[in-house]
């Protein structure tokens, strides 16, 4: 099985990617039942992945049979496969959602089996480019897979129409300059070593004499892989793409695009990068950075009427939270930067694929809208519930144990930036306290307005069609039951991130 | 939108003028302690490439290192790259062409009259001669430059040609009689691009059905000689490139085409012959 | 302390939990939603009951730890403060929600469904604050307490009353948020922060990190105590149904919170710490102050049910006193105060609550005549109110003496003099209720008893109160375990049990 | 070195276009030209004096000094289709924006937007 399942994990959404929208050319019908089989395999295939490497340890793969440096190498340890669990997991609940057919712009084409059949193969190729970037142990191969996610990114927000085709473009423009920065540090490392693969790098650098050379490198890549993760202040581009990108791939964007370049970040910076001095300044800069954005990301969402813009802000308040575990990079904080990714990933998947089709259905975005749709929808509200205090950090949900992870990890590391930390995360929790509970009660304990209720055309019965009722649920289901259960986890994903670090600080001189 | 940017141009700049004249010198203090320019003893010359130099041919079969690294020793890249062009060709017909979604007409062939005779007679001279050139630049990829994408470019800009000359295919998914059209419709270039990549990890894929790593041709059962084999599943791979590469160029100049009709932009300086 | 792992916390926390989702789904039935709250109360109390001798024999029931954070598991522990502030709340959640019947369906609410939902839930979650095992354990279940008494504060649905919502929220959430930050900073000085009679965090740090731990966890558990400064939520949070008044403060809010100061101060920092530090002075000062101020608020307050939130201030407030003075008499009669004021002030609510029903009238200077009118609820509310007051033979009284008793060991004497001006001020803002009412003229025509839903529960409950006045150790041996709780404390902090301090 | 160089001008030049610039065709023109920067950087990194084109010839046992690095041109190749395909997908994003806003003025745009 070990065998196996890293090449099918990588090759099977490329091949998914084709093979859908070739289905949908050739028969001209639906493609929904061979998307969901084919996200239920490389799910399958990511718990696999996932089981074997806690099971026997960490698997290299050589893909094409040429080992690293000179082939491209995947590296399947704990982290990496939790990772892609991750990715493989929403997807799932993506493309059941993707059958869900209203755009939130009413300018947007309609659906027909080749349209759809082209946007689930944009899901598959999206979900790719992110498996792609977890599984690689060469960074330029990350390049390239970083691009194939990027592109089908775009094409997934560009797909609402009207705004949605400014956002993608800005997004494209931002995402193309955060990919060539990243590319050029990778030129960087490449003169100066001479190498691409990762452990080759780690075990290179170390001799490398050109201090500022090697800085201009770190910086490059740093600054690349911050502005896809939405490292304040580089998170301009995200508000609008989120906003805009219709609901089921906004719900699987907002839920792991920016994670994974999160995710790559911890990868360079705080494993191959670790040794340099350019890199143990460029994390502590990363804390900084993270607590503005904690703090800047929190007001900005108490500042917003918009539910979905709200959402938007509070993405770039978590984002600024999981680069402050990656940039104190203590074993407490780097378990909750992951836990953290996963909380926020399941709450955020859930909320957007529930207030995108709340405002769809309900035509429009503001909080009033939300008026009681708790008595006319409560089991979808109470799952929207979950996801919310979650956000806020509320015991027993994921959210809270990612935090209490994050605050403790900020006390043991003490400074000036453990206790800016400490607070900012606390002050986050306060502020999304705010923003939340002021959806939730309009929600459940406010009456509409009766102008309002006599327009809606469903007074009584479910406000979502069930291609999103469905992940809105199961999301909340997941949401505690990470909470309660992650313990088993997180136990063997963080001894292979502590070996990896270890056996890097030993290998340098 | 959030709120208005305006007010910001001069700030902009005002960042701008601070900003990059420091992004520029930052890069030039970094390059200068690259190693030289040329220098034969520098990392990049020294460590992993020189089994690229000296063991490709032996181990591969292919006389143009490039291509040996593009398909065998980085094909996994490789197939990325087809990807990305993929996902191109995706995004586009989402964005501009899936909306109509009706079939595309049949391509009624060359029996109607064309934009003007000195145009219609250097197509009809230049098109043979491109496509066949297209097909030579794959094929001889192994030793000279070229190879799947190159040629697929070419195999693709033979189209564009036609389409130029003789009209799209397609209009804004009604079928035209007064339009002629001539190679693959707009689904007929969508069906290629798959059936690439399709291809491209069907063969990464069927290496690991014969116990190899994922893309690994030495397991394939073509022949002895393991460079032999590897000769030949490169070529295989960099057709299934072409094939995605000339479909995708064709979906890109369709779907633009078809977009800027649809938007009353000029494409070029005027609307085409037939208008 | 011997330990026995068994399921019994987990009952007596998971019985109202476990009823949540049948009462939801069983709202168009009301007799079997209401017979699913009764089961899940007779549940709670019987688990309570059975872990009771072995508490009292110096042992202690144990959930199974479930490792939720390193070294932090969520588990349930049966020690006899646990046991005493559990048993109270499944006693009275039984009277409340007899009550809760009545008070319903006569004045024919809307969301019934949810609100013994929401019930449960808080009471679920107020026995997992009292059998917490650790801080972790006690912070899940005191921010579920919040969440799950939000709906209930605000069921009627109006603006005000979500303005006043917000309010609770606002206070108790960021307290919750506060209190978060110092678990997870105790946790970090001493791994597991278990409850341990006597402290566990001494030697931890250095002092001044302690005394900012200390502050941070004192908002945390004292907003909901409604320690002042931070008691602003719980006369506006006065908008809620009586019976949710009634579990506010008797069973679940408030008392959880005093519970909790109850908790820091005996077994997180231990009252040898405290004095170590120079917390313990400003605390009791502070509990004093905040007696007095809350008592002379009520003194001006007209509306009925702020007049009680007021003295609930008040009365609460001696449970931090004696939580602060830290002798095993103090402790003792904190503990004790818990019982007797969840006794005497739930009559006093029901009373008020039966009122409402059977008149609508909700201010003191409306109930003219009323006591004539409505007997047995005026005579409940009557031993209530001499209770509160600390007349003896009442259980008021047994706590209040043991605490002045524990505040003279510690040479206190100045607590003395407030425990009496207090009593005095507490016959001063009750008295005149039971004077309007019985000999004041007033218009009593159709005015009578209530149903026997809303009569039975006063009575019981003044009836059990005037019962443990007379045996303070009847019944459920409340008076046995906050002694034993007292001297688990004391049995850590030696000079104590002799009562000299220097 | 002055090749290195000629790439940091280029970058920098093509990144402040794409801040800079007022109309969306031109910030994706200069996002190409900040494309072609780190793809001349990368080949300038292949070159070695005296060496030839990495196709071997008749024979031989090749040496690495006879040979330009072969892997900087492989790595561009995959830039080169990578940024291809982003102005492809810009490029129909462009059509479609200009068709539904009349206008790719940055400015313009936002307003139209508000």
């Amino acid at each position: 099985m070990r065998d196996v399942l890293p090449g099918l994990l990588v090759a099977l959404p490329l091949v998914g990617a084709a093979l859908v929208p070739l289905l949908a050319a050739l028969f001209r019908r639906t493609t929904r039942a061979a998307a969901l089989a084919l996200h239920a395999a490389i799910f399958a295939a990511a718990l696999g992945l996932f089981w074997s490497a806690a099971v026997a340890g960490p698997i290299r793969y050589a893909v094409g049979g040429w080992p690293g440096p000179w082939g491209i190498e995947l590296w399947f340890d704990g982290l990496s496969t939790l990772i892609a669990v991750l990715v493989a997991g929403m997807a799932c609940f993506a493309s059941f959602a993707q059958t869900f057919g209203p755009d939130p712009d009413r300018t947007a084409p309609g659906s027909t089996p080749l349209r759809e059949g082209l946007l689930r193969g944009a899901l598959l190729l999206l979900v790719g480019g992110l498996l792609g970037i977890v599984a690689t142990r060469d960074v330029f191969n990350l390049f390239v897979f970083l691009e194939i996610s990027s592109l089908a990114a775009y094409t997934l927000v560009a797909s609402g129409g009207g705004r949605s085709t400014v956002a993608a473009f800005r997004y494209l423009l931002a995402g193309t300059a955060a990919g060539s920065l990243y590319l050029f540090g990778v030129g960087f490392l490449y003169a100066l070593t001479g190498t691409l693969n990762m452990d080759d790098l780690a075990a290179r650098l170390p001799s490398v004499e050109a201090d500022a050379a090697l800085t201009v490198a770190v910086v490059l890549i740093a600054v690349g892989l911050s502005i896809k993760a939405a490292l304040f202040p580089l998170h301009g581009w995200l508000p609008d793409t989120y906003v805009y990108t219709p609901t089921p791939a906004a719900g699987f964007i907002a839920a792991v695009m920016a994670k994974v370049s999160a995710y790559a970040l911890l990868r360079l910076l705080g494993e191959v990068l670790a040794g340099t001095d350019a890199g143990a300044v460029v994390l502590e800069i990363m804390i900084w950075l993270g607590v503005a954005g904690v703090v800047a990301g929190g007001v900005l969402a108490v500042a917003q009427r918009a539910v979905t813009r709200m959402l938007a802000w509070s993405s770039i308040s978590a984002m600024g939270m999981i680069l402050i575990g990656v940039g104190m990079g203590s074993a407490l904080a780097i378990t909750g930067a992951l836990f953290h990714m996963a909380a926020h990933a399941l709450a955020k998947g859930c909320l957007f694929f529930g207030a995108g089709g709340i405002r769809a259905l309900e035509d429009g975005d503001e909080v009033d809208r939300w008026a009681g749709l708790g008595s006319r929808a409560p089991w979808t509200l109470a799952a929207l519930t979950v996801a919310g205090l979650s956000m806020i950090g509320i015991p027993p949900t994921a959210g809270f144990f990612s935090k209490y992870y994050l605050l403790s990890a900020s006390i043991t590391a003490g400074g000036p930036a453990g206790i800016a930390a400490f607070a900012a995360i606390i002050l986050s929790s306060l502020l999304a306290t705010v923003y939340f509970l002021r959806v939730l009660e309009a929600a459940w304990f406010r009456a509409p307005a009766e102008a309002e209720r006599a327009s809606s055309a469903a007074p009584a019965g479910p406000v979502l069609p069930r291609p999103l009722a469905l992940p809105v649920v199961g999301l909340a289901l997941l949401i505690v039951l990470t909470g309660i259960f992650a313990r088993p986890f997180e136990r063997h994903v963080l001894p292979d991130w502590e070996t990896g670090t270890a056996r890097i600080a030993a290998e340098a001189p | 939108m959030g709120a208005p940017r305006h007010g910001g141009t001069r700030m902009r700049w005002l960042l701008g003028a601070a900003a990059f004249p420091a992004l520029f010198l930052g890069l030039v203090l970094g390059m200068a302690e690259l190693p030289e320019f040329g220098d034969p003893g520098s990392p990049a010359s020294t460590h992993v490439s020189p089994r690229f130099i000296e063991d490709a041919a032996a181990e591969t079969g292919a006389a143009n290192m490039v291509t040996a690294v593009l398909a065998d020793y980085r094909g996994y890249d490789t197939l990325g790259e087809t990807a990305v062009i993929f996902a191109a060709g995706l995004g586009c017909l989402v964005i501009l062409a899936a909306a109509g979604g009706r079939p595309n007409p049949p391509a009624p062939g060359m029996s109607h009259p064309f934009g003007s005779v000195i145009l219609d007679t250097a197509t009809r001279i230049l098109v043979p001669v491109v496509l066949l050139f297209a097909v030579y630049v794959l094929i001889h990829g192994h030793i000279s430059p070229g190879g799947g994408f190159q040629g697929g470019v070419l195999f693709g800009s033979g189209l564009i040609m036609m389409r130029l000359v003789w009209g799209p295919a397609h209009e804004g998914g009604t079928h035209r009689p007064d339009v002629t059209a001539f190679g693959p419709s707009l689904r007929g270039s969508l069906i290629l691009a798959c059936a690439g990549i399709l291809g491209y990890a069907g063969i990464g894929l069927a290496a690991m059905a014969f116990g190899g790593e994922f893309l690994n041709y030495g397991t394939l059962p073509l022949g002895s000689d393991p460079a032999h084999v590897r000769e030949l599943a490169t070529l295989g791979i960099e057709a299934a490139v072409f094939l995605t590469v000339a479909g995708t160029v064709g979906v890109l100049f369709d779907t633009i085409s078809i977009g800027m009709r649809e938007s009353g932009v000029p494409l070029g300086s005027d609307r085409g012959p037939r208008e | 302390m011997t330990e026995i792992v068994s399921l019994r916390p987990l009952l007596a926390v998971g019985a109202g939990l476990a009823v949540v989702l049948p009462i939801l789904l069983s709202g168009r039935r009301p007799a079997l939603r209401e017979g699913w709250t009764f089961l899940a109360g007779a549940v709670q109390l019987g688990a309570a009951l059975s872990m009771l001798p072995a508490a009292l024999a110096g042992a202690a029931h144990v959930s199974p730890a479930l490792p939720l954070l390193p070294g932090m598991p969520l588990q349930f522990r049966a020690d006899p403060l646990g046991l005493l502030f559990l048993t109270l709340s499944s006693i009275l959640w039984l009277a409340t929600s007899s009550y809760s019947v009545g008070y319903l369906r006569s004045l024919g609410l809307k969301h019934q469904t949810g609100y013994f939902a929401a019930f449960a839930a808080a009471v679920a979650a107020a026995a997992g604050v009292a059998l917490a095992a650790n801080l972790l354990t006690f912070l899940i279940a005191y921010e579920v307490l919040t969440l799950a008494t939000w709906p209930l504060v605000v069921h009627k649905r109006t603006s005000g009353v979500l303005g006043s919502g917000r309010s609770y929220l606002a206070y108790t959430l960021i307290a919750g948020q506060l209190l978060l930050g110092a678990v997870v900073w105790a946790g970090t000085l001493a791994p597991g922060a278990q409850f341990t009679p006597g402290g566990f965090l001494a030697g931890a740090a250095s002092d001044g990190v302690l005394r900012v731990l200390f502050v941070l966890l004192l908002v945390g558990v004292g907003s909901k105590a409604a320690v002042f400064p931070l008691h602003g939520w719980l006369p506006a949070a006065m908008v809620a149904p009586t019976p949710v008044s009634a579990l506010l403060h008797a069973v679940a809010v408030v008392k959880a919170g005093a519970f909790g100061v109850l908790r820091l101060t005996g077994w997180v920092f231990g009252p040898d710490l405290m004095h170590d530090l120079g917390l313990s002075l400003p605390l009791a000062l502070l509990a004093a102050g905040t007696i007095l101020m809350a008592s002379l608020r009520a003194l001006g307050e007209d509306h009925f049910k702020r007049r009680l939130a007021y003295s609930t201030i008040s009365q609460l407030s001696y449970i931090v006193l004696g939580g602060a003075i830290g002798t095993p008499l103090a402790l003792a009669g904190a503990a004790f105060h818990i019982v007797a004021h969840g006794f005497l002030k739930i009559t006093l609510f029901f009373c008020a609550g039966s009122v409402y029903a059977a008149t609508g009238r909700e201010h003191i200077s409306q109930l003219g005549g009323l006591g004539r009118a409505m007997p047995f609820t005026f005579a409940a509310f009557g031993v209530g109110a001499l209770g509160m007051a600390g007349v003896p033979l009442l259980p008021g009284f047994i706590s209040k003496w043991n605490l002045a008793l524990g505040a003279l060991d510690d040479h206190q004497v100045w607590v003395v003099a407030v425990l009496v001006l207090s009593g005095l001020l507490n016959l001063a803002y009750y008295l005149p209720i039971l004077r309007v009412a019985v000999f004041e003229p007033g218009d009593r025509r159709d005015v009578g008893e209530p149903s026997a839903w809303l009569v039975a529960p006063p009575v019981f409950a003044a009836l059990a109160a005037i019962v443990l006045g007379l045996n303070p150790d009847a019944g459920a041996r409340f008076w046995s375990l906050a002694e034993s709780a007292a001297q688990s404390v004391a049995a850590h902090a030696p000079e104590f049990l002799t009562g000299g301090l220097p | 070195m002055t090749t290195y160089a000629f790439a940091a001008v280029l970058f920098t030049l093509g990144i402040a276009g794409m801040a800079l610039l007022p109309n969306l065709l031109r910030k994706l023109l200069a996002m190409n030209v900040m494309q072609v920067a780190v793809i001349v950087f990368f080949v300038s990194l292949a070159f070695k004096d005296g060496a030839t084109v990495p196709i071997l010839g008749q024979g031989g046992d090749p040496q690495a000094a006879e040979f330009m690095n072969p892997l900087p041109h492989t790595l561009m190749l995959t830039a080169i289709v990578v940024s291809v395909s982003t102005t492809g997908l810009a490029l129909g994003l462009l059509v479609r924006i200009r068709s539904r806003f009349e206008t790719l003025n940055e400015r313009q745009l936002l307003d139209k937007l508000r």
